[in-house]
Formats: structure tokens, sequence, C-alpha cells
């Protein structure tokens, strides 16, 4: 066991007085630079704001097809992977789309969600993203905090869907049958006998 | 019966059974997927590839490999993976990326398969056929075309267990896809099946389609209590919350099948007409006030009271009331209503759906035979004419219903777990659970004596029905005295011949056949254990 | 939920039925195989050869005749590409394009034929004397490029033989068939 | 006719003038606090509040929360010994205030003949600038001082919570331990003085800068016999005195009676609303005490160096002109810093409709206003219209002293600011080996040698 050991300490810092006027002359010095330069790191919030990163992990968003109605399928995936169990998906059908599941009810309680965007990297349709940079994520209700379908899809709806971008820059990388405007890949029209 | 080796493992098994068996029986499990223990051999889907070491040539199939003398296969070479790898990158060459809205995903086979022998990356680079989605092909079934692998357990299942065909495989090539004649529709009972036994998410059941994914929910073994037939189920559940019912094995009752009706008898646990308070002259009341005002008027009758066994009730619960009966009410009389319900569900055929709507139909008669104090339908309706029965205690069914009778002068104490004519004019209803609400056995039409476990909590404040009994026996002043299902299934054994012998324990998951026929017994060698195909 | 299995656009045959005739006809054919089911095929081509073509009407007529549920009819006829599920012409011109035809000139066996008829793949002239498609091999590779004529071989063409070949059939006196022994060989012969 | 009445309502106004004195630098002092030590820990500190667009540097916040603890809940927990919980932070409170009442402000107002014969007064009125001119004044602010323990301890023994007790226990044991090196350094300075009545204390130091008590009272010459002796013993008195002063206010680096750490907010983790903001105010008043009775003990008190009152008193006019001219150009200095501000980053980030756009605008105004009232201040001093009057001269030495004990107050306190940003807190251990290992020992030497000194003196002036 280590014990600890005495510091050995000389006599003009057992006394105190010398080492406490160092640290004063410390603290003054920053306090005097920041009384005439001004210049602090904190942002004056929220006169001024911070440009959030790229990658930072802020309010959920749900991404649309060009036709407005969400890309999310229901297929419970970022539900099942979060650590949090804060999101809640009911699923229904459409009958006039060959995609046929899409989510009634789309709820993520942002009281229990932790950010960890395992929702994010679970959804194999890139219908849930966090790159909204918001994180002012407040309410004066508990119910105020679970965020719904309808919010989470008007949430930075303009935001371009990350597939057109990426395949807009990388032409031979999309798939057979990608269309750019509808950023999804089109039913080939089926060869079929007589 | 031939002996023959697997991956070196050698064993012993019938003539006829195929290697997909065989290795199952030491434990090692052939992918497949066109093979069904129940349907007969195709041999398309090519995924039970094994490699002959000794006894035939080169790799085959394991599905149509019938055990002979000095076979030996391997099943772990690299070859069988190889052969495994590049069969399941042929299935999956047009299969779409459906998973996230496949009802299918967390139990699909291509899904498992291809986690252990998938080829992870792709080589395709043509555009994937496409093919009908979503075809509504009867009023359960959903088609998804796309999904489809064409191993035709279906087509088979359509010809071999329904003998109705309407399913096939129309084009060819890989524009072979799965379909009805256009127009038509699927009718039979049966169509669930279709559901489950298909390998991928090709045919899916409308009545579950998206209510929830199948990795959320807990399976308990039960026994379906909708017809005499008593097809073993698997209960789906999650949260107390029951969301499909699924088939169980068991090869002497209903082998991999159960019928439609069956499939959504579930419905009716939350259904409109479910008993979950107890009631007092129309009022809802306290469970204890309910017991203690039909301790009361048992004990008050002032002409004969008449009891009641219940067809649709449990081993447990028809020995606690028979018990109950003769230790505390020795003027009432025993009495056993055959019959189906008023509004019963109707249809009937020789395959499972049986005619007889009485779960315990079988059980009921072992008890007349233990006690033949017991009387039948006639007598009951002779002593409802008489006027002889002050009080009636029934236990499930719906007596007055199968009786015609209205009930009048006659006060009448209903325990059970659905509204019927009977409950409406009940002076006291006692709530019991729902079959899937407890431990229990029931009698089959083969007199095989079969368990359900409770899948969920009992709804409101019901309770199972050998409970109640111990309630009102406790009320009355000497109660059956079991603290348990199995005690009572205990007492029961202990007291009825046929029973002897039994335990919950000895019943396990195939159940048992009663002792002491009246008819001759069925052979119950094969109580298999449950291994779903 | 969507419909029923989709039925492509059919306007059908309505209530169909057949001759004593031919059912004597149906009923030798099937005496020739150990099942009924065997005789799918060959009362398949006679309903073609009756009808033109295989509507579900005829198809579930077929399936009555032979006690089977309709959907094995169905399964059967859309397996064979050459029989018909869709009306054609009355000349349904196939061309093949497969390797050795495509070596010595199908495509332009192809252009030429489209600017003959002035219609294009698949489609039915104005006047519903010819349907044009492509297809596989049609396993005459050593006399290409060819196409089939309903059952018949029209092999080595060049484009004044297909000019020829049209404009016979357009007026009503088509050319002798090139090699008779090789187009015997068809469903023709089951039916006579 | 001198009446009583007099006397009481210059008693009273007395009174009410050392309350005002002490809370209104109170709001000053907490709003320092936060200023500086976010200015020490490299942030903006408060800045948002502001009253129609006017944040005067983060000051509005300190109103702000005065209203916010006036009208919070007061919340009163069932489990604590009312009748001692409510008088808690009251004992706090009065005490911090009472000490002040002995503390001189001044050497004296005048009230001239003309004033007083509104009243009926005969002749000019002295009134001496002390609410209570008592002979026992030092140890008047040691009693009081040491019954201050009384509001911690009952705070955390009445609140009925285990953090709380702990608190109060430490508080009382800590503030036994430094009463004593306190007292010892405050006798210290009695012998040197000779009295220890607080107004002839601040009198003898009036004049020169070596008279204050820091340098140990030197004789009329400021001369020192012993060379230094007198620089030692006042000098380590003060260490001693004002260390201890630290301890009695109960903050860094010995605020363990509060231990954010270990006892979430020590003695008054109980309190919300106005009682807490009274022990809020009460160790600020503390503060302000603590250093009203250093300076007066150790720093000549109201006094001006080199300007005793009656030097005031005779050159009132040449101090208003120097006074008044000098601050011209340092206020218009600040009003042209306050007209730059607009150019911060801050001010171009805001919407060009936001309130807050007028705040350069309304501080370069209210400088040039400043710059100007002085302007007229130095013209008045010019031209004597100060000097004539009787009152004048009597004012501007007030104003002067009272200004000179407010600044070195002001001193004192921010020094203790600035301490408490820059020293961690004592180990409980660590702060009672400084008590009675170090201090004490040194309290008792430092009385000896001031024994010596003040017969050496005695001696050498005799």
């Amino acid at each position: 066991m280590n014990l600890p050991v005495e510091q050995k300490r000389t006599f003009l810092e057992r006394i105190y007085l010398v080492e406490i006027v160092k640290g004063l002359a410390i603290t003054l010095r920053h306090a005097l630079h920041n009384l005439f330069k001004q210049d602090f790191e904190t942002f004056e919030y929220p006169d001024v704001r911070k440009e959030m990163p790229e990658r930072y992990k802020g309010a959920h968003r749900l991404t649309t097809r060009p036709d407005g109605r969400v890309k999310c399928v229901a297929c419970m995936c970022c539900a099942q992977v979060c650590p949090a169990k804060c999101i809640t998906i009911e699923a229904g059908e459409l009958d006039d789309d060959p995609i046929e599941k899409y989510p009634v009810e789309f709820q993520i309680d942002m009281l229990r969600c932790i950010y960890c965007g395992f929702c994010v990297e679970a959804c194999p349709k890139d219908a849930i993203r966090m790159d909204t940079g918001i994180y002012e994520i407040n309410a004066f209700t508990r119910q105020d905090m679970i965020h719904d379908k309808a919010y989470m899809t008007d949430l930075m709806a303009g935001k371009k869907p990350l597939a057109e971008s990426f395949y807009r820059a990388h032409q031979d990388a999309a798939p057979p049958g990608y269309d750019l405007e509808e950023d999804r890949v089109l039913p080939v029209d089926e060869p079929r006998g007589l | 019966m031939p002996t023959v080796k697997i991956d070196g493992i050698e064993v012993e098994v019938p003539a006829g059974t195929n290697m997909i068996e065989a290795a199952r029986k030491v434990g090692i499990d052939i992918p497949h997927y066109c093979y069904h223990p129940h349907l007969s051999i195709a041999g398309n889907c090519r995924m039970c590839l094994v490699d002959v070491e000794a006894g035939g040539r080169g790799p085959d199939i394991a599905c149509n490999m019938m055990a002979r003398d000095g076979l030996a296969i391997r099943t772990d070479t690299p070859q069988v993976a190889t052969m495994r790898r590049a069969t399941m990158e042929f299935l999956l060459k047009n299969h779409p990326l459906d998973c996230p809205i496949c009802d299918q995903s967390g139990e699909c086979r291509l899904q498992d398969y291809y986690m252990e022998y998938g080829q992870y990356e792709s080589r395709l680079s043509d555009p994937k056929v496409t093919k009908h989605k979503r075809v509504d092909i009867g009023d359960h079934l959903v088609l998804d075309a796309e999904r489809c692998i064409a191993c035709s357990r279906c087509v088979r299942f359509g010809d071999e267990i329904t003998g109705t065909g309407e399913l096939r495989l129309f084009n060819r090539t890989d524009h072979t896809e799965i379909g009805i004649f256009p127009g038509a529709r699927i009718q039979h009972d049966y169509q669930g099946n279709l559901a489950d036994i298909c390998p991928v998410g090709a045919i899916t059941n409308k009545d579950f389609r998206f209510t929830k994914r199948v990795w959320y929910l807990k399976e308990t073994d039960a026994v379906c209590t909708e017809c005499a037939t008593g097809c073993n189920v698997r209960v789906c559940h999650q949260q107390g919350q029951v969301f499909r019912l699924l088939p169980r094995r068991n090869d002497a009752v209903n082998k991999s099948w159960m019928c439609d009706h069956g499939r959504q008898a579930f419905e009716a646990i939350t259904g409109l007409d479910r008993l979950l308070r107890a009631r007092v002259q129309g009022q809802p009341a306290d469970l204890d006030d309910a017991v203690a005002a039909a301790a009361t008027l048992l004990r008050e009758a002032g002409g004969g009271v008449a009891v009641v066994l219940g067809h649709s009730a449990s081993n447990e619960a028809n020995w606690a009331l028979l018990k109950l009966t003769r230790d505390n009410l020795p003027n009432a009389t025993v009495y056993a209503v055959a019959g189906n319900d008023p509004g019963a569900w109707d249809r009937s055929d020789d395959f499972l759906m049986d005619a007889d709507k009485n779960a315990n139909s079988a059980g009921i008669a072992a008890l007349m035979a233990h006690d033949p104090a017991i009387r039948d339908r006639s007598d009951l309706v002779q002593a409802l004419a008489d006027g002889d029965v002050d009080v009636m205690l029934v236990l499930g069914d719906d007596v007055l219903g199968r009786l015609g009778a209205d009930g009048a002068g006659v006060r009448v104490i209903h325990v059970g777990s659905f509204r019927c004519t009977t409950s409406d004019a009940a002076t006291v209803v006692l709530p019991a659970a729902h079959p899937y609400e407890q431990d229990a056995t029931w009698t089959n039409r083969d007199r095989r004596v079969q368990r359900g476990r409770r899948a969920i909590h009992p709804a409101g404040d019901s309770e199972p029905a050998w409970a109640l009994m111990e309630r009102l026996g406790a009320a009355l002043g000497k109660a059956p005295g079991a603290t348990s299902a199995a005690a009572a299934f205990k007492s029961l054994a202990s007291s009825v011949e046929s029973f002897s012998g039994m335990t919950y324990q000895s019943l396990g998951n195939g159940g048992a056949v009663l002792a002491s026929p009246p008819s001759p017994p069925t052979d119950d060698e094969d109580a298999l254990e449950t291994i779903h195909a | 939920m969507a419909g029923a299995f989709p039925r492509p656009p059919d306007q059908g045959h309505g209530p169909v039925s057949w001759t004593d005739e031919e059912q004597a006809r149906i009923e030798e054919i099937c005496a020739r195989y150990p099942t009924r089911k065997s005789a799918t095929l060959p009362v398949l081509w006679m309903a073609q050869r009756k009808w033109g073509w295989l509507s579900y009407d005829v198809m579930k007529l077929v399936a009555e005749t032979l006690g089977q549920p309709p959907s094995e009819v169905y399964a059967v006829a859309t397996f064979y590409t050459m029989l018909k599920k869709q009306p054609t012409g009355t000349y349904l011109i196939q061309v093949c394009h497969t390797l050795s035809c495509q070596l010595v000139g199908a495509e332009e066996i192809i252009a030429h034929l489209k600017k003959k008829l002035g219609i294009e793949e698949g489609e039915t002239t104005p006047d519903g004397m010819f349907t044009l498609m492509r297809v596989e091999c049609l396993a005459s590779c050593g006399s290409g490029p060819m196409m089939q004529i309903d059952d018949d071989y029209y092999e080595q063409l060049t484009p004044d033989a297909i000019d020829a070949i049209i404009d016979g059939l357009r007026s009503g006196q088509p050319l002798p068939l090139p090699r008779p022994e090789v187009n015997k060989w068809t469903f023709r012969s089951l039916e006579s | 006719m001198e009446s009583h009445w007099t006397e009481v309502i210059v008693a009273l106004i007395k009174c009410v003038f050392s309350l005002a004195f002490v809370m209104q630098i109170v709001p000053v002092l907490i709003w320092a606090e936060r200023k500086f030590s976010a200015y020490i820990q490299d942030r903006p500190g408060p800045n948002r509040a502001h009253i129609m667009g006017i944040r005067a540097g983060g000051l509005v916040h300190t109103l702000v929360d005065v209203v916010k603890l006036v009208v919070k809940e007061d919340i009163i927990p069932d489990h604590v010994e009312k009748k001692f919980w409510f008088a808690a932070p009251v004992i706090a409170m009065s005490c911090a205030l009472t000490t002040f009442t002995v503390v001189p402000w001044g050497d004296r107002f005048v009230v001239p003949a003309s004033i007083t014969a509104w009243w009926g007064g005969e002749g000019p009125l002295t009134v001496p600038l002390q609410v209570a001119t008592i002979n026992s004044g030092m140890l008047f602010i040691l009693a009081i001082g040491s019954l201050s323990v009384y509001g911690v301890m009952l705070a955390g023994w009445s609140s009925n919570n285990k953090f709380s007790l702990l608190g109060g226990l430490r508080a009382s044991a800590q503030m036994v331990s430094y009463e004593l090196a306190m007292g010892l350094s405050v006798a210290t300075m009695f012998m040197l003085y000779g009295t220890t009545e607080l107004d002839k204390v601040a009198a003898q130091q009036a004049g020169p800068i070596w008279n204050w008590g820091l340098f140990g009272v030197l004789d009329a010459d400021g001369f020192d016999p012993l060379l230094f002796v007198g620089w030692i013993v006042g000098g380590l008195a003060f260490i001693m005195f004002w260390t201890s002063v630290f301890a009695e206010t109960n903050r860094m680096p010995f605020d363990l009676p509060e231990g954010e750490a270990e006892l979430v907010a020590g003695y008054h983790v109980e309190y919300s609303s106005l009682r807490f903001a009274l022990f809020f105010m009460a160790e600020y008043a503390h503060m302000i005490v603590g250093s009203a009775v250093t300076a007066t003990l150790f720093f000549g008190g109201y006094n001006i160096p080199f300007l005793p009152g009656d030097s005031i008193r005779a050159h009132a006019d040449t101090i208003v002109t120097v006074l008044g001219f000098g601050a011209v150009p340092v206020f218009i200095a600040f009003a042209v810093i306050a007209w730059n501000r607009r150019k911060r980053p801050f001010y171009q980030a805001l919407a060009p409709d936001d309130i807050r756009h007028r705040e350069p605008r309304f501080f370069a105004a209210f400088w040039s206003v400043l710059a100007i009232a002085h302007l007229g201040l130095g013209v008045a001093g010019l031209t004597g219209a100060v000097g004539s009057t009787a009152l004048g001269p009597e004012l501007l030495a007030f104003i002067l002293q009272t200004s000179s004990l407010v600044i070195k107050v002001l001193i004192g306190t921010f020094f203790m600011i600035w301490v408490r940003w820059t020293i961690p807190r004592f180990r409980y251990d660590q702060l009672m080996n400084l008590g009675w290992r170090a201090m004490l020992p040194l309290a008792l030497g430092n009385v000896f040698l001031a024994g010596i000194w003040v017969i050496f003196r005695e001696a050498v002036q005799a």
C-alpha cells in the first residue's frame, strides 16, 4: 500500500504567505487580461450562437421522400438498438405504395434519450438523422419533450438527403436504377414473356 | 434399423428417415428451406447439400437421402460451407432488401443462414427481377412474390394437406414466382399455416402483419381450447398482451398445423364479451363479496342444487368443482351438459376442426366414468322442468343456452370467462381466467391429456377456475385444498383412476393418453418432443 | 390491402366450351398417359389452335376438362413461351437474337423487319397481321439468322428473303416452307 | 436649546446611514464577486439581465436576484425546530450589522448655527460620525462578533439535518478557534493605541501614512526607535487579524461550514427565499464590517493620508477644484470607451432592433454628464463657492472621509473575493493546526513583542 508521502516544504512555503501571493498574482493576471481584452472563448449565447460541427448529434429528425412522406418504414431497428428504450413506433400499412409499411406514429422521449446516435447507425433507410445541429431541446412539460413524427418531420425539412448529395458527387457509385430526383432505386420494368 | 454416420457420429434411425431428421437426432442442424417434416420432399432449394463420405456419391441433398446402412455424411467440411454460401447467394440474387418492412425478419431462415453462411460481398451488377408485391391471396394471407425463394412448401401444403392446390409456381427461370390463378383466392381454413411454413417472408399473415416485430415476442407452450382437437400452440406475447398464436409440433395431435379460427382465438382475451369483474345481481362486485354471495346462495338454497361441470373448463377446475360439491353440498346433484354453446364457431371437418367445440369433453367423460352419480343433459332438462332446481352452479359453459332454457325460477352462479346467456341470467358471476392465462390441462378428443401453460396474467379480477373453486370451497366450509394448478392436478390424478400416475412432469409437452379406456387407446408412443419443423 | 392476384389486361373469350369432337379427341389424348394431368400440354395446344391464344377462360376450361386446379394449368402455360397468354397478330414473328444468329446478322434482320412492318418489337401491325418479337435461341444455330413464324422456321434470312416472305403472307399466298422436314415436327402433328 | 429629541433624531439618522452604508455595498460586492470570478476564470460572467436594454455590466443581475429571492416560495421544512430556525438568520444578519455601529466613518460633522437655528438650537452642533461612541468599542466588536456564531450554530442545529448540523459544528469550532488569535491581535493594537475607543483610534492615525496602525503606531515624528519592531508588531497583528476575519466570515479558504463538496451547503441548506438571502447578505455584511474594522485598526480608518480632516476644511476650495477638473478627463475617457464598445462582435451579432443597442450610447451619455457635472464642480471650486459657506467644508470633509473609508472597505472586500477565487479550501485539520498551533503562539508572541515596544516607546518619549 502506498502511503501518501508528506511533501517537504521550505519555510517560505510553510508560512503560506508567499505562495498565496503567487497564486493571487496568477488570478489577477487573468482577471486584468480579461477586463481589458475581453476576448473570452465563451459564446454570448443566445445572441451569438456557435455553428455546430457537421457531425454534432443534435435533435433527431425524420427524413422524407420527395413526395413528403417519411422514409421510415417502421422496421423497429432503432427502437431495438436504443439503449434508453426511448423510441416508440406504431407501424401501419399503406395501400398505394410498394413500400407498404410506414410509421403511424414515431415518438422519441427526449427525456430518456442519451444522444448515443445508435438509432441513426441502425437505420437501414437513412430515415432518422441527428444532423440538425439543434441542441436546445427543452420544454415546459414532460409531454412536450416527447418528439412525435410530425415534429421530427418538419424539423429542418428543407435539408437535402445525404444520399442525394453523395450520389451527385459520385455519379458512378450510384446503384443501378438509382434515381437522383426520387432519391431511391426505382423498380425496373420487368421483361416478361407473352 | 439402419445405422448412419453423421460427422463421425453414429446414429440408428428407422428406415425411411432422411438425413435432416437423423442429424437432428444427434444435435446437428442441417440448414434447409424446402424440406418440411409433414410435407413431401421436393429437394429444390439445395440448401441441405452435404458431403457423402461413404455409401453414396458426391455432394447430395440431405432431405432426400434416406437412411441406409453404411451411409456416412459430413456437414462440416469446407466444401459444404462453400455449397451453402453459393446456394444462399443464388437464392438471394433476386431477393429484395425488404427486411425492414418484412414481417418475417427475426424468424427468417434467409436471415439466419445468411448470417451463418452468407456471401457478404454482393457480386450483383444487374438490377433485380421485380415481381408481384403485396398481393391479397386470401382472407388471412398476403403474398410478396419477390421474397419467394421457390421452395414450393406452400404448393405442397395446398396439394397434400388441404388438397386445394391454389398455389403454383408461375413463369420460369429467374422470373419464377409463386402465385394463385388470377382472380382466385385461397379460401380454406388453414391459411395461417402457409405463413408459418414459408421460410421467408413471401407469405405473411395479414392478421399479424406489422403489429409486432417477432423478436419482441415471448413464446409460451399452450393448448388451443377452441374445439375437442386440442391443437398444441405457442402463445406469442409481450407485456401481458398476446399478439399471435403459432402451432406447436405434436405429431400425435396436430402435426405442425392449426386452423385459422384457433389462430385468432386469442382476440377473445381482450374482447368485449370477456368477463373481467365479478357480478352480484348484475352489479359489479368485489371478488370476495361475490364468492361470499355465491356461498350464501348455495348454503341457503331452498330447493335442489344443480352443479354443472364445464365441458370447456380444465380438468383441474372440473375436479375441484366435483370435490367441492361432494365435500360441502351433499344434497347437490352434479350434471354434465354436452353440446355446443349457441353462437359457437360452427365449422368443422375431418382434419383438425372438430364438430365438438368443447375442449374437455373427454375429460368430463373420464369424470363421469369415475363418479357414476354424475347425471347427463336429459336429467337436468327433466329437473328444470320439474322445478327441482333452485340454485345452479355452472362452470364455464353456457348451460342455459345449450338447453334453450331461460333460467326463470333458478338462481344461477356462473363461473366463466365470457358473457353468455347463462352469465346474463346469473345472480352471481365469478370471472374465470382465459385458457392462455392459466396453467391447466385439457383432455382432447383422442383422450390425450395436454398441458397448457400460463402465457399472460389473468385479465381484470379473473382467476383460474380451480382457484375460484378453492375460494368458493373455503367460503362453504371445506376447500378442495390445492394451492397450485399442479396440486389440483395431483389431487385429480390420485383420485380418478384413468388419470392415475399422471403429473405435470410426466405430461411434458406432448401430453399423455388417459388409461382404462371406454374407447380403444390411440398410439401414444410418439408423443414427440416438440422440435419445431 | 391490395386486390386479388393481379390480372394482366385480358378481354378473355367469355364462356368457352369444347365441341363433342374435340372432347373425344381430348379423351383420346388422355388415354395415352397414366394421368389426365399429363395431357395438359397437348390440350393447351389444342386450345391455342382453337382460340388463337390462352385466355383465363380457356385455361379454366382446360383445367376443368382435365380435373386440375386452374393454377396448375396456368403454371404450365406460363412456363412455356410458345403458349400465348396474350392475343397476337395473325402471324407471330419470333426472331432469334442469340449468339449464333447475332454473329451472322440477327440485328440487321430485326431492324429490317421493324422497318418493313413499321412496328417496334412486341407490337402488332395495325391491320392485325403481324406481331414481332425478339426471342432467345430457337435451336437452329447452323442456319442463322432465322426466325419463326408461328410454328414454321425461316432460316438463312436476308432482307430480300424477308420482303418475299412478308409480302407472300400479306397477299395470302405464303411461300412454300423452305425446310419441310424441320417444320413438320410441330404440334400440328399432334392434332392430326 | 439642545433637546433630547435632537439627539434621538441625530442617532436615528446615523443608524439609517450606517445601515444604508452596509446594505448599499452588499449588492455591489455580489456583483463584483461574480464578475471578478468570471474574469479570473476567463469567462464573461453575468451579462444577460437588463433594464430597458441597459445591463450595466451585469449589475442588474443583482437586482434581479433580490427580486427572485424575495418572491420565491419560502419553504419551511416540517422537521425543523421552528423557533430557532426562524431566529437564526435574523441573529446572523443583526450581529453583522450591529458591529458596524462602533466604526467611525468621519471625524466629526459640525452643523452650522444657521441650520441649528431652524429647530431652535443654540450654536453649532458637533456630531461625531459614529453611531455609538462607546468607550469599549473594540471589545464591543469582539463581543458581537462572537455572538454571530449563534446564528450559524442555531441554523445548523435547528435545521435537523446532518449536513446542516455538521456545518454548524464546524462553524462554531472554527470561530471559537480563530476568536483567540483575533482577540490577541486586537489586544496588541490596544496596547499600541492605548485606547479601545475606535474614534480615538481613528483620530490617532490622521496625517501621514506612517501613522497607520499597520506600522505599529510610531511616535509623533514617525520615528521607530527599535528599528522596525513597530512594523513587525503592526504587520503581524494585521496578518493575524485579517486571517481571523476570513475565518470569522466563513470565506474561502475557511468556508468549511458550507463546504459544498461534502456538506451540500452546510448550515443553511434548509433555508430558501428571503431567509437564505439573509444568510447570504450576512456573509457580505460581515465582510464589509470586517474590512471596515481592519481599515480602522490598521489603515487609518476614514483618514485620507497626509490630509487630516482639518486640512480638508481649510483647503476646501482647492480640493474641489483639483478633484472636479481632475475627474473630467477620466470621465471623458470612460465615455469614449463606452461609445467604442458598440463595435464589439456582440453588438454586431445582435438583431438590428435589439434594445441592447442603446447601451453604449447610454453609458457614453452617462459619463459625459458626469464629466460636465465635475466640470461645474471644478468651476465652483475656482470661484470659492464651497469654502465661503459654513456647511460646504463640513460636507466636503464628510464626503471625502466617508469615501476614504468606503474605498478602504472595498479594497479589503475585493481582496477577500480575490483570495476566494485563488486559494482552495483548507482541510479541517489544517484549519485547526493553523488556528491553534501557528496563529495562537504567534499572536501571544506578538503581544509580548508589543509590550516591549510600547514600554520602549514610552521610555524614549519620556
